[in-house]
């Protein structure tokens, strides 16, 4: 990412991006992992229940058959696994590896 | 007919990759009411959990406009952009007032009250977890009896948390609603009848906050629905004066069969180990507003 | 004989306040009472009740929701007006580092009003003077017609440099004190003034969070830009408040071309040219020391008066520049920097010394809370000091005029 | 003195809160603009005004704009709006020895008994504005009636300026009883000297 050091404004004023924190998937400890088999949604390959979509607090879980997690930025609270019907969900734990790869950049706005 | 999961607008007006908590119950509540407001409203926010959520200078994780206010101004500030929508005559956008129980029932009582009495065009929201969680836990006035906080560290705060709607319905106001991210559909037919009110309305929703109660991350929205499957939080509202329970609690009216209080507070850690009488005064407590609830439900039906 | 200007009227400053509101076709104006500041709003009630003026008017609860109206009301497009005293200004004071760091045009009227405890609701600049450092800018003003044109000046430089004004105007001694003034015409005004355009967003269309969290550092915006830390935009605050001090001056000169008057810029003389003694102030008091001047001039004192428009920005120049001849400075504060005598004394001081000018400079509290303060005390002020200079005693302590301990 | 050069006469109002002794000073200064006076200002006794209580106000009228604010210390002028504050408030404290005095009140200049040379001029200004019905909150007024007095006892202003004061500060019906009223108390003005 360039950086240049033309900001003009006289104020404070932000623009929304996406990763406004940073990767905070880099956050997560334990990794939500869906199972197509007991995915309502992926078993129908249709919209619905979509209770994983509708409760993630960090709007990282598509509406979709089946449901995406972006894991960029899913923080791995678990909810998602805590209110779906058919308990399809699980939290598995990271691989350390995968911690060690990910970038620490403090503000790393990727549209 | 009530929204359900499916009828729910698929447009987003929070970014994944925002700064809340892993398991702020603040996003669930957010990414709702904008959907409601179908992303055409001001926000304006004191200093609380909200503004840390909507991200730092010069990026930001809510598609929506927001103005930063002092902390006991949200109010007087959703006033004046009210006012100045009016005189530019548009009409098309909602503003927007969203604080925490700090900046609502404590430091911006006073100007929620001088702008609830004024019948300010202000969509008043509080977002209530219960404490100070943004400074780190610090009690406020809707901290419940027993919470233990940085600030009533030993024993646990001394004081039932106070009544913040029957405080604000005092001011005569067309809406108030309570709400609960337990429940994304209640809380957005609400957002969309407050939406087509003028004047002053209000929301107070409650917030579980893995933190600052002490539960695990994963466990916020079953928080949520403990509360009200247990009473302690009601889901009701106030149109033009007219008390109606909602969704999850008109259910448990009808059916008489909420669990108990025990149930929801065992689960936080920040009420310790409460002893017999706390638990047994907390249980009455919740026992008085829940019957008073029910009989002027049934009154005003 | 009779007068036939019909523009004049006579009116209290509160009243000229209100007038330049009007004039000024503001948008949202935010009410909260405090006396000798109430006059101003009911004015502008009345004039928004029965259609004179087309704007919102807000009674809020407050003072501190009086300039939260004000910021939400300017953040969103819209002209705003409020005006406060003492007690009021003071607990306005978080939402007035808000306005200046939110860089919003808002004019704001102070009736300067002694601070409490004890209660007090006469006349000194303390109030005022305890919100220098909170970014406004703030102008003083001699008389109402200065009132009036001073706040139309406000609104071009505040409008011009992005920095909110604090128009000051001495409780009581102008507020409620009816003179002659002239009131321009509507056209005239609109002619000078430009109409409000805002420079934050608030508009769905293009969401932008006004105000967030800054951090200490510059940090990376989405396209990659470095954008602003803290510091940044409290050091572009700073160069507004030095392009205030051209603004200031500038706005006076667009106005005499318009009206025909002006009021000095950022500060004004009388019978300085020659003056070896210069009595400094700000305010009505500066109109009063013109007075003393004339009096010690007739016991052939060459004396003159320097009176200061503008406190913040300070014209730190421009008074080393009036003052390059003098010999003697006589200082009056109607405010106190506790632990540090009378600030516009101190502020001079710092500026004359920075700028190698030399002359002595003494310093008189006067006028606190009310205190009545005659041309011929000044006078009396003014031969102490330079019987004092004249005997090369040195630095001369801070004395209280008409203190009667 | 510089001070004597500007030619200025200080008058100094009395009254009660409620009466309007703090709009007829003003009144006077605007008329006395419309006179001709280039520095007029007028004042209330600064502070808290409460019903009933003494007041006072003070306009200060010069030939040449006025730059100062001070309070007014000896003025060359009192004018009374109730009789019984002549003693009550010391009406004539600083007053000069050649100054004017301008009561309302039944009594004749020389009934007063005031000496020291003052310029005595009386007016039952309380009959006129009951003759009239002049009323304010449902109160007797006398304070515009008194400027009649004053253009009746002195040289500053005639019915004139009066008349064109009120019709500036009040509503067209207003102004015309108000007109009437101080007419009324101009002719109605005993002075002695």
């Amino acid at each position: 990412m360039g950086q240049t050091r033309h900001c003009k404004q006289k104020t404070a004023m932000s623009w929304p991006c996406v990763g406004e924190a940073g990767r905070t998937g880099d956050w997560r400890t334990l990794r939500p992992v869906v199972d197509p088999e007991k995915c309502v949604a992926a078993r129908k390959g249709k919209i619905v229940c979509m209770q994983c979509w509708m409760f993630c607090p960090d709007n990282v879980i598509s509406r979709t058959a089946p449901p995406e997690i972006d894991m960029e930025y899913c923080k791995g609270c678990g909810v998602c696994v805590q209110v779906c019907p058919s308990q399809a969900i699980e939290m598995r734990p990271e691989h350390a590896e995968d911690v060690a790869a990910s970038t620490k950049e403090e503000a790393s706005c990727d549209r | 007919m009530a929204t359900n999961t499916l009828n729910l607008p698929e447009q987003e007006y929070m970014l994944p990759g925002n700064r809340a908590c892993a398991g702020c119950s603040v996003g669930i509540v957010f990414r709702h009411m904008s959907k409601a407001l179908d992303g055409k409203a001001i926000f304006v926010v004191p200093a609380s959990c909200f503004t840390v959520l909507c991200g730092m200078y010069p990026t930001a994780s809510v598609q929506v406009p927001v103005m930063n206010s002092v902390f006991p101004g949200t109010a007087a500030c959703a006033s004046g952009i009210a006012a100045s929508l009016k005189k530019q005559g548009r009409d098309d956008l909602t503003v927007v007032a969203m604080a925490g129980d700090g900046g609502t029932a404590d430091i911006g009582m006073q100007g929620l009250s001088g702008a609830a009495e004024r019948n300010a065009n202000v969509f008043f929201v509080c977002y209530d977890n219960e404490a100070y969680m943004n400074t780190g836990t610090q009690r406020s006035s809707l901290t419940p009896l027993g919470a233990k906080t940085t600030t009533t560290p030993a024993k646990g705060k001394m004081q039932f948390a106070k009544d913040l709607p029957a405080i604000v319905e005092a001011h005569d106001i067309p809406y108030i609603a309570t709400a609960s991210p337990g429940y994304p559909g209640d809380l957005y037919d609400k957002v969309c009848t407050a939406r087509g009110i003028s004047g002053t309305r209000f929301m107070h929703i409650n917030a579980p906050c893995p933190p600052g109660w002490q539960f695990p991350t994963a466990e916020t929205v079953a928080m949520a629905q403990l509360a009200v499957e247990t009473g302690a939080f009601i889901l009701f509202e106030i149109m033009d004066g007219k008390f109606q329970l909602t969704g999850k609690s008109l259910a448990l009216a009808d059916k008489d069969n909420r669990q108990p209080v025990r149930k929801f507070i065992e689960l936080q850690s920040r009420f310790g180990v409460l002893d017999e009488e706390t638990l047994a005064r907390l249980q009455e407590r919740v026992d008085e507003r829940w019957r008073k609830a029910v009989a002027r439900h049934r009154a005003e039906e | 004989m009779t007068v036939d200007t019909q523009s004049v009227s006579v009116i209290t400053g509160n009243r000229a306040a209100a007038e330049a509101a009007r004039l000024a076709r503001v948008d949202v104006v935010a009410a909260y009472p405090i006396t000798p500041q109430s006059p101003v709003v009911e004015t502008l009630s009345k004039y928004i009740e029965t259609g004179v003026l087309d704007a919102e008017f807000i009674t809020v609860e407050s003072e501190h929701s009086a300039m939260g109206v004000c910021i939400g009301a300017a953040t969103s497009g819209s002209r705003v007006f409020t005006a406060s005293s003492a007690n009021g200004l003071a607990y306005m004071c978080e939402q007035l580092s808000w306005a200046a760091g939110s860089r919003l045009p808002i004019v704001m009227g102070c009736a300067n009003r002694a601070m409490s405890a004890p209660w007090s609701v006469l006349n000194d600049q303390q109030d005022a003077m305890s919100q220098r450092d909170q970014g406004w800018i703030q102008l003083y003003c001699r008389n109402n017609q200065e009132i009036l044109d001073t706040f139309l000046q406000g609104f071009r430089i505040a409008e011009q440099v992005k920095l909110p004004v604090m128009v000051c105007y001495d409780g009581f001694i102008l507020s409620h004190t009816v003179m002659p003034v002239d009131i321009p015409e509507q056209e005239q005004v609109d002619a000078y003034l430009p109409p409000y355009s805002v420079h934050t967003i608030l508009d769905p269309e293009e969401p932008r969070n006004v105000n967030p969290v800054t951090l200490a550092n510059p940090r990376l915006n989405g396209d990659g830009v470095l954008c602003h830390g803290y510091m940044e935009f409290r050091y572009l605050m700073e160069q507004a408040h030095k392009e205030a001090l051209d603004m200031i001056v500038v706005a006076d000169e667009e106005f005499e071309a318009c009206f025909g008057r002006r009021w000095g810029g950022l500060l004004w003389s009388y019978q300085l040219e020659d003056a070896e003694v210069v009595l400094l102030a700000a305010g009505s008091l500066a109109g009063e020391a013109t007075i003393s001047a004339d009096m010690l001039r007739s016991e052939g004192i060459r004396a003159g008066v320097l009176g200061l428009r503008a406190y913040r920005p300070f014209p730190a120049a421009a008074v080393a520049d009036a003052l390059k001849e003098a010999g003697l400075v006589v200082v009056f504060d109607k405010s106190l920097s506790y632990g540090y005598d009378g600030p516009i004394r101190r502020d001079v001081q710092a500026a004359l010394f920075e700028h190698r000018v030399m002359p002595e400079v003494h310093g008189y509290i006067a006028g606190l809370g009310g205190r009545d303060i005659k041309a011929r005390e000044l006078v009396d002020a003014a031969r102490d000091s330079i019987t004092w200079a004249e005997q090369g005693k040195g630095p001369k302590p801070t004395d209280w005029i008409n203190l009667q301990l | 003195m510089a001070m004597n050069q500007i030619e200025q006469i200080e008058i100094r109002w009395h009254g009660r809160g409620g009466q309007g002794a703090v709009t007829s000073a003003n009144l006077l200064a605007e008329a006395a603009y419309y006179a001709g006076f280039k520095g007029v200002t007028s004042a209330p006794a600064f502070g808290a005004e409460r019903r009933g209580a003494p007041v006072t106000a003070s306009t200060r009228l010069a030939s040449a704009p006025l730059r100062h604010f001070s309070q007014v210390e000896a003025p060359d002028m009192v004018i009374i709006l109730e009789g019984s504050l002549l003693t009550t408030a010391n009406a004539t404290e600083g007053l000069a020895p050649n100054g004017h005095v301008i009561v309302n009140t039944r009594l004749a200049p020389e009934e007063l008994g005031l000496s020291n040379g003052y310029q005595v001029a009386t007016v039952d200004a309380d009959r006129i504005a009951e003759e009239i019905n002049l009323r304010a909150a449902g109160v007797i007024m006398v304070n515009t009636a008194m400027l009649g007095a004053v253009a009746r006892a002195t040289e500053l202003i005639t019915l004139d300026h009066i008349n064109r004061t009120l019709r500036h500060a009040f509503s067209p019906k207003a102004a015309e009883k108000n007109i009437e009223a101080a007419r009324l108390t101009f002719e109605a003005t005993r002075c002695a000297s």
